[in-house]
């Protein structure tokens, strides 16, 4: 298979402390992979180092051929890159609208923008309802979905979640669910799902990779792992 | 092209400096020999800068004058006169510490300082090491006993103001008047003065409580309620030079159409660069720098300020006065007093010397015995102008009392 | 009491373009900026020079404080704050440096530019009388530009792509960089935007007032006065508190003694932020 | 032993918490669920009175101690915890577990700076009592390491130490069990029967289900600031209105 | 007491750990030797360095009180403000009422310390610029209620000609005889023996458990207030201790000039007092120390450069910041913690 993104030896360290230890990995174009463990294990540092908000110490990111390791947030994010970040980060003090179109800040096609835009809200009815409302102000689910919303607005091609479920009412997490198998299967999106809810993740993903410690401790296809002791005693609760 | 001038002699200044920075621990003593080391001290940053500024480049300039023709003679040595200047920031504390500098270098005679917070703060060093000073300021205790060593440097602005409101009285039919000052020592205290003596003269003073912070902008809301009392006239009491052309414009923007007046320095170019029009018939006590009164020496001396400094300073023409003074006394009381400022205030007393600025030449000496009970006021003449697009016009030349 | 009024709308039009300089700086980089007011000096003798020395048009000099002070605030951000503040995390930093920077800025500006206060020629003559009240026809024209770009640049803040980009910015930097903005061009022109504001109410109001190299602190303090009361990094809060500041000092220079006035400000402002520290149109940022 | 009565708190018009009721007894393991923002972390500020609520009153022990300020009510005995990763970055682990025995020191302001008989005193008094309680979180080796140098997850530990080491009655912890994985969760679970066992009563916040089913004997749902459902983890996982507005059925298609 | 125990998996470096590097007592002993001692026999004769070295240990006496403040976490501008209480204190008291200097000295860093408490009660619940702001709206508060009631303050025109010191005796026998005219000795002598009080003190309450509670409301409030400490009593006696400060050094300011105007102490004299702090660094006790020394010889050095010594020293003070952000003693710290850990390997 030939991989659209792929890490080699991926290291990340913030000041003295080493997050992530030479982690490689690949998604095909298309795919769903899920990084999963605990916090503390690597993960988010290997999201943010993708998207070029952290400096990579050593190691390479390719994407579509091209090598974006060293490049900053904004070049990466041209080239169809998007992330929700843990926390959802939407712009409290903003309006719904306002929040899901800085997601299209570097597209230049008005047309397409307020195409996609009515898409988002034709997906999610609840967003049009509250489109000129303080994104701040919506609830927990609502938040996410605008989050998402906003990181659909850009077009990617691989999509970063980063804990997506993280706080959510497990009925809401469903529908989150939903979506992100949707956008995948109707768009050809791929997605690397970062997953506390490993649960979650394994459903959702063809292939996933679990960290410990800023490594990789196992991986393999998600429903082979589902299957696998280990993860299931320390990852399932089984 | 001023500017240009300004920034390459300013470059040339740091280069020269830079390189000399090894030798500026405390003080060199290269000249010792022949050099007399005169000071001043002064607010030379900050919003008062223009008052220190150009005391200090006032002072500069004539040092230059005199060491170009080969120094100045004190008894049977010439000695060329080095200007050390001393920024005290406007702050009490910068004041004591520049003044304690001056004094470590071996300064005897200093120029300034500019207000009465670092006058009172530096008095203390000068009352103690015997420097004589001439402070800018009008608080009375610098210069009555028990004090001794400080001289006021320019006529007093209670001194100017009653002979500014009696001509006003005379030709203007002025009967009622009105004070605007800036919330600060001295201009309060000149308000004080000034309207103290123009109830003495028996004139109706509307409005004396008036006051603005340091750096107002916008003077309509004062002058509103000024304007309010129905004044002939209106002295701004020692207004800064930053703020009297708004203040001029402002009061005429207002429809006032009364006279307006101060008694202390002002450079009639900048008033007039601000309040334009408005300017015009605004009173001002000044140097001798107005053409009608100036002798050749002062057009020297203009000149020479303005190859130095890149733009000529109406108040240096105030300025010049202390320097000058200064000097001509050293000259007459003779070697000793260099030393030892004891002989140098003993020579106040009869002291009678030669003003180089005005046309008509005239006396330079030592009064206040009045106002303080010993000689601690130089006598400079009164000259009173008018701004008239952007020059001084001089209405009349007054002279102290005693 | 007419001209009282006509006195604070003119104060507090002029304060509100001021005070919306240094609130987009402090949304955008939570730096208090103190050299706020020295920038705005510097704006002032950017129009003398380019109407008074170099003799072209009043309207020319105004552009050209905006974009040559802009410039400088471009140059603080990139050189000075940029790099301190990716280095430490205390605000006091940022804060001390912006007092180095005031500092510097004005005792160089004494240099270059001497010691007197200066002037441009009046942009419009005649004075218009209304009711019992003067109002100076260079004040109105002065009011009307401010009020137009303090209405421009709520548009652009409020409806354009860049505009949307610096209010995300104020609020979240990371995700707004995870929206494919340049942080640093967009954080570097934020700073300028905020420092060209202040030149260009600098230069505008030089036209009725005066400057001088000293005029900057006061001109801070006040801004920040306004920035307070109004709630600070909030763009309506600047121009409200700047409003609500001319007010204060017009009415307390007519009612009360010099001095009284603007100690009752401080003392108010002191009271109110103890009740309502984000000010009065104050959001709690993060 | 905590009892909350008709606990209201509106931001703004906003209700975060609405009407909320329920008991604690000692040596009770009670847990709060419900999603983010459903005002579980409301209702501990407002326990532990870093907010003062619109109206209702929160009692501990027969006393009326709502809104008499944070530092009064952990006087009291109760003392929360914080999520993720609140700490004093610039302390070492044992300096920080010394400053939370602070409340128990009974030397002056003075004497404490002067450092009187009776300070020094408190110090050894302190200092033993850290290290009993670094023992009891297995920290002890990290005793000179800064807060900010921690491994990720002693951090968690460390705000559960220092919280200890104020001696509580009653320990407010809020969401213990965030970013754990399965076998950590474990311990966690361990960890807080432990506490109990000291004779501390553990009331929790969480939204990991597992973790909460585990731990709990009995359990309160919020959501949208209201008590819906209140019972053993049992009943809870029955209770028709929690899985209505809180874990939905099962999606049949992604298999969730 | 502490045992030294072994961290496995983590790596520290000496300065992640607290030090005793810098030896308090030691240090304490060689600046009271280096400043009674040395100073008077080298400059003894030179009125202007005993004046320059007086108004630095004074003013680094002062900057203690901002290092408090900062301690716990509050960016404090109002130490200028009640530094010219301190100052109108004992300048009224002494003037009006005859009140001798010693008292008044102690006396007007009470009243500053007082008033420091009512006013810091409600405003210290502020945090960051806010508090900075509204401290800088304190100071000039205090600027202009001198300016505004002067049937008590002289308003404008200050409080002049003040007399010096005079004799402290104690059951007849004389402690500190009377200050004569001119001397400069006795101020020197009198600002060294605050400034090192004043770091004694400091030292004490550093290192003391009231210490780590004003460093623990620095780093976070709710959490120490979650352990049962008092923070807002505890940070309203840092705040009047920073006070008591502002108030001693105002009140031996007034005095050694002999004077007080609501100019004396202004908010450029509040940034400065931070600025002490800044450069010599935020973590020391001593930094406002060293800050005064190295700020305040620097600008006295760039005396020679006249017109240009304000630009270059904002210039100096602009890299200061720029290259060392978090002081001078942390860079000496860090390159002495460098050398240990080479000579270690």
């Amino acid at each position: 298979m030939s991989a659209q993104f792929s890490i080699r030896d991926l290291a990340v360290s913030y000041g003295r402390v080493r997050a992530v230890k030479g982690v490689s990995l690949n998604a095909g174009e298309g795919e769903i992979i899920s990084l999963i463990g605990a916090n503390g294990a690597g993960k988010s540092s290997i999201l943010r180092a993708i998207t070029g908000l952290t400096a990579p110490e050593s190691g390479e990111i390719w994407f579509d051929g091209e090598r974006i390791d060293g490049k900053g947030p904004d070049q990466i994010v041209a080239r169809g890159v998007a992330m929700v970040p843990e926390g959802r980060r939407i712009f409290p003090f903003m309006s719904v609208r306002d929040n899901l179109l800085m997601g299209a800040y570097r597209r230049k096609d008005n047309a397409g923008v307020a195409a996609d835009l009515e898409g988002i809200l034709t997906r999610f009815p609840r967003l049009r309802e509250r489109i000129g409302q303080q994104a701040g102000s919506l609830s927990g689910g609502e938040q996410q979905m605008v989050a998402i919303g906003r990181a659909l607005m850009s077009k990617p091609r691989l999509l970063l979640l980063d804990e997506p479920s993280l706080g959510i009412a497990p009925i809401i997490v469903r529908e989150i669910a939903r979506f992100i198998t949707s956008i995948n299967r109707d768009n050809g999106v791929s997605v690397i799902l970062v997953e506390q809810n490993s649960r979650m993740a394994l459903k959702l993903s063809s292939h996933s990779y679990v960290l410990e410690t800023g490594k990789i401790a196992l991986s393999g296809p998600s429903h082979e792992l589902a299957e696998n002791d280990d993860v299931r005693r320390a990852y399932l609760g089984g | 092209m001023i500017l240009r001038q300004q920034r390459q002699s300013a470059l040339r200044r740091v280069l020269i400096l830079g390189t000399a920075t090894g030798a500026l621990v405390f003080g060199s003593s290269a000249y010792a020999e022949e050099t007399l080391k005169i000071g001043a001290l002064g607010v030379m940053s900050g919003p008062f800068a223009g008052w220190g500024g150009v005391m200090c480049q006032t002072f500069k300039s004539r040092a230059g004058m005199w060491n170009d023709d080969g120094g100045v003679a004190i008894g049977d040595k010439t000695y060329k006169i080095e200007v050390v200047c001393v920024d005290d920031k406007g702050d009490p504390k910068g004041a004591q510490t520049g003044a304690e500098k001056l004094v470590s270098e071996g300064v005897k005679y200093i120029q300034g300082p500019n207000t009465d917070s670092t006058a009172e703060s530096a008095k203390t060093v000068m009352e103690a090491n015997g420097t004589v000073n001439m402070p800018y300021a009008f608080s009375k205790s610098l210069y009555k006993a028990p004090a001794s060593q400080s001289i006021l440097g320019m006529v007093a602005s209670y001194q100017v103001g009653p002979v500014i409101y009696k001509w006003l009285m005379d030709n203007k039919g002025v009967k009622k008047i009105a004070f605007v000052s800036e919330n600060n020592a001295d201009p309060i205290k000149q308000r004080d003065e000034g309207s103290a003596g123009a109830k003495a003269l028996g004139l109706e003073v509307v409005s004396d409580q008036e006051t603005y912070e340091s750096g107002t902008t916008d003077f309509f809301p004062i002058l509103t309620k000024v304007i309010g009392t129905s004044p002939d006239h209106i002295v701004l009491s020692g207004v800064s030079p930053s703020d009297v052309g708004p203040l001029i414009k402002a009061a005429r923007e207002l429809g006032f159409t009364g006279t307006m007046s101060t008694e202390t320095g002002q450079d009639p170019k900048a008033i007039y660069e601000v309040a334009g029009d408005a300017s015009n018939g605004f009173i001002a006590a000044g140097g001798a720098s107005t053409e009608a009164i100036r002798s050749d020496f002062m057009v020297k001396f203009i000149e020479r300020y303005t190859k130095d400094w890149g733009e000529w300073n109406d108040v240096a023409g105030l300025y010049v006065y202390g320097p000058e003074i200064m000097i001509q006394t050293l000259q007459s009381a003779g070697p000793k007093a260099i030393e030892d400022t004891n002989v140098f205030k003993a020579a106040l007393d009869g002291f009678v010397g030669k003003n180089p600025f005005l046309k008509d030449g005239g006396e330079l000496k030592y009064v206040g015995r009045t106002d303080y009970g010993q000689p601690r006021q130089v006598s400079v003449p009164i000259v009173v102008q008018q701004v008239e697009n952007g020059e001084y016009k001089p209405l009349f030349v007054g002279k102290l009392p005693d | 009491m007419t001209q009282v009024m006509l006195n604070a709308l003119v104060v507090g039009t002029t304060y509100a373009l001021i005070a919306l300089g240094i609130t987009i700086i402090f949304s955008i980089m939570k730096v208090v900026n103190f050299a706020h007011g020295q920038l705005y000096m510097i704006g002032g003798f950017v129009v003398y020079y380019f109407n008074v020395v170099f003799g072209l048009p009043f309207w020319f000099g105004l552009v050209m404080s905006f974009l040559i002070v802009g410039l400088l605030g471009v140059a603080m951000e990139l050189f000075l704050f940029r790099p301190v503040m990716l280095r430490v995390k205390r605000e006091e930093v940022t804060m001390l440096l912006a007092m180095g920077t005031a500092v510097f800025l004005e005792s160089l500006a004494l240099i270059v530019f001497g010691e007197k206060q200066r002037g441009v020629p009046p942009i419009a003559t005649g004075v218009i009388e209304v009711f019992d009240a003067r109002l100076p026809t260079g004040r109105i024209v002065v009011i009307v530009v401010a009020a137009m770009l303090i209405a421009a640049l709520m548009a652009f803040i409020g409806y354009t792509k860049t505009g949307r980009a610096l209010r995300a910015m104020a609020q979240d930097r990371e995700a707004t960089a995870l929206q494919g903005v340049n942080l640093k061009w967009l954080s570097a022109m934020g700073f300028g935007l905020g420092t060209g504001l202040a030149g260009l109410s600098g230069g505008l109001l030089v036209a009725i007032f005066a400057v001088h190299t000293g005029a900057g602190t006061a001109i801070s303090i006040k801004a920040f006065l306004m920035i307070m009361i109004g709630g600070a990094g909030v763009l309506s809060g600047a121009i409200l508190g700047g409003f609500v500041l001319g007010f204060l000092e017009s009415v307390g220079y007519a009612l009360l003694p010099g001095s009284l006035t603007f100690l009752i400000i401080f003392l108010i402002v002191i009271c109110f932020l103890i009740v309502r520290p984000n000010g009065i149109m104050g959001k709690p940022w993060g | 032993m905590l009892e909350v009565r008709g606990l209201t708190k509106i931001f703004g018009g906003l209700t975060a918490v609405n009407d909320l009721n329920f008991t604690l007894d000692a040596g009770e393991i009670l847990s709060i669920i419900g999603p983010n923002g459903a005002g579980k972390s409301t209702c501990f500020k407002l326990i532990a009175s870093f907010l003062n609520p619109t109206s209702g009153t929160v009692r501990f022990n027969g006393k009326d101690i709502t809104g008499i300020g944070p530092h009064a009510v952990a006087r009291h005995g109760i003392v929360r915890t914080f999520q993720e990763n609140t700490s004093f970055q610039d302390m070492t682990v044992r300096e920080t577990v010394l400053l939370g025995y602070h409340k128990d020191c009974k030397a002056s302001l003075a004497g404490m700076i002067f450092r009187t008989p009776r300070a020094r005193k408190d110090e050894r008094e302190a200092g033993e009592y850290a290290d009993h309680v670094l023992d009891l979180l297995g920290m002890a080796h990290l005793a000179n390491t800064v807060s900010a140098a921690l491994p990720h997850g002693m951090l968690r530990n460390l705000g559960i130490a220092v919280a200890l080491a104020a001696k509580p009655k009653l320990i407010l912890l809020d969401e213990p069990f965030a970013g754990l994985n399965s076998d950590e969760t474990k311990r966690g679970v361990e960890l807080i029967r432990r506490i109990r066992d000291e004779g501390v009563t553990p009331f929790l916040v969480e939204h990991d289900m597992a973790a909460v089913m585990s731990v709990s004997e009995r359990i309160v749902v919020v959501s949208f600031g209201s008590k819906i459902a209140e019972g053993t983890p049992a009943e809870i996982q029955q209770n028709e209105k929690v899985i209505e507005a809180y874990l939905g059925a099962e999606d049949t298609e992604i298999g969730l | 007491m502490q045992k030294t125990i072994s961290m496995p998996n983590v790596n520290l470096s000496p300065s992640e750990q607290r030090s005793s590097s810098l030896k308090p007592i030691g240090l304490g002993l060689l600046i009271a030797a280096g400043y009674f001692l040395a100073i008077p026999l080298a400059f003894g004769a030179n009125g202007y360095l005993l004046n320059v070295f007086t108004t630095m240990a004074a003013v680094s006496f002062i900057s203690f009180g901002v290092w408090l403040t900062f301690a716990i976490g509050r960016i404090n501008l109002a130490q200028a403000g009640f530094a010219l209480i301190g100052a109108y204190v004992t300048a009224i008291l002494v003037s009006r009422l005859g009140v001798s200097f010693w008292i008044c000295l102690p006396l007007s860093g009470a009243v500053a310390a007082l008033l420091g408490g009512l006013i810091g009660w409600p405003v210290l619940r502020l945090k960051g610029v806010y508090f900075a702001m509204i401290t800088l709206c304190i100071t000039e508060a205090c600027r202009l209620t001198a300016l505004s009631f002067p049937a008590l303050t002289n308003g404008a025109q200050g409080i002049v000609d003040l007399p010096l010191p005079s004799e402290l005796s104690l059951f007849g026998l004389t402690i500190i005889p009377a200050f004569e005219k001119g001397a400069r000795l006795p101020f020197f002598y009198l600002a060294g023996t605050l400034m090192l009080l004043g770091l004694w003190f400091m030292w004490l309450l550093d290192t003391s458990r009231v210490g780590a509670v004003f460093r623990s409301l620095r780093q976070n409030e709710d959490l120490a207030s979650s352990l049962g400490i008092n923070v807002a009593k505890y940070r309203v006696v840092a705040f009047m201790v920073s006070c008591f400060y502002a108030g001693v050094g105002g009140a031996f300011f007034a005095t050694l000039q002999q004077n007080v105007y609501p100019t004396t102490f202004q908010v450029l004299d509040s940034v400065y007092f931070m600025v002490y702090c800044f450069v010599g660094g935020l973590e020391f006790v001593v930094g406002p120390l060293v800050g005064a020394v190295v700020m305040m010889s620097s600008f006295e050095l760039l005396h020679e450069f006249q017109r240009y010594q304000t630009v270059i020293f904002s210039g100096l003070m602009i890299l200061c910041i720029l290259l060392m952000p978090n002081g001078i003693l942390s860079v000496i710290k860090r390159r002495s913690a460098k050398l240990e850990e080479a000579s270690n390997a």
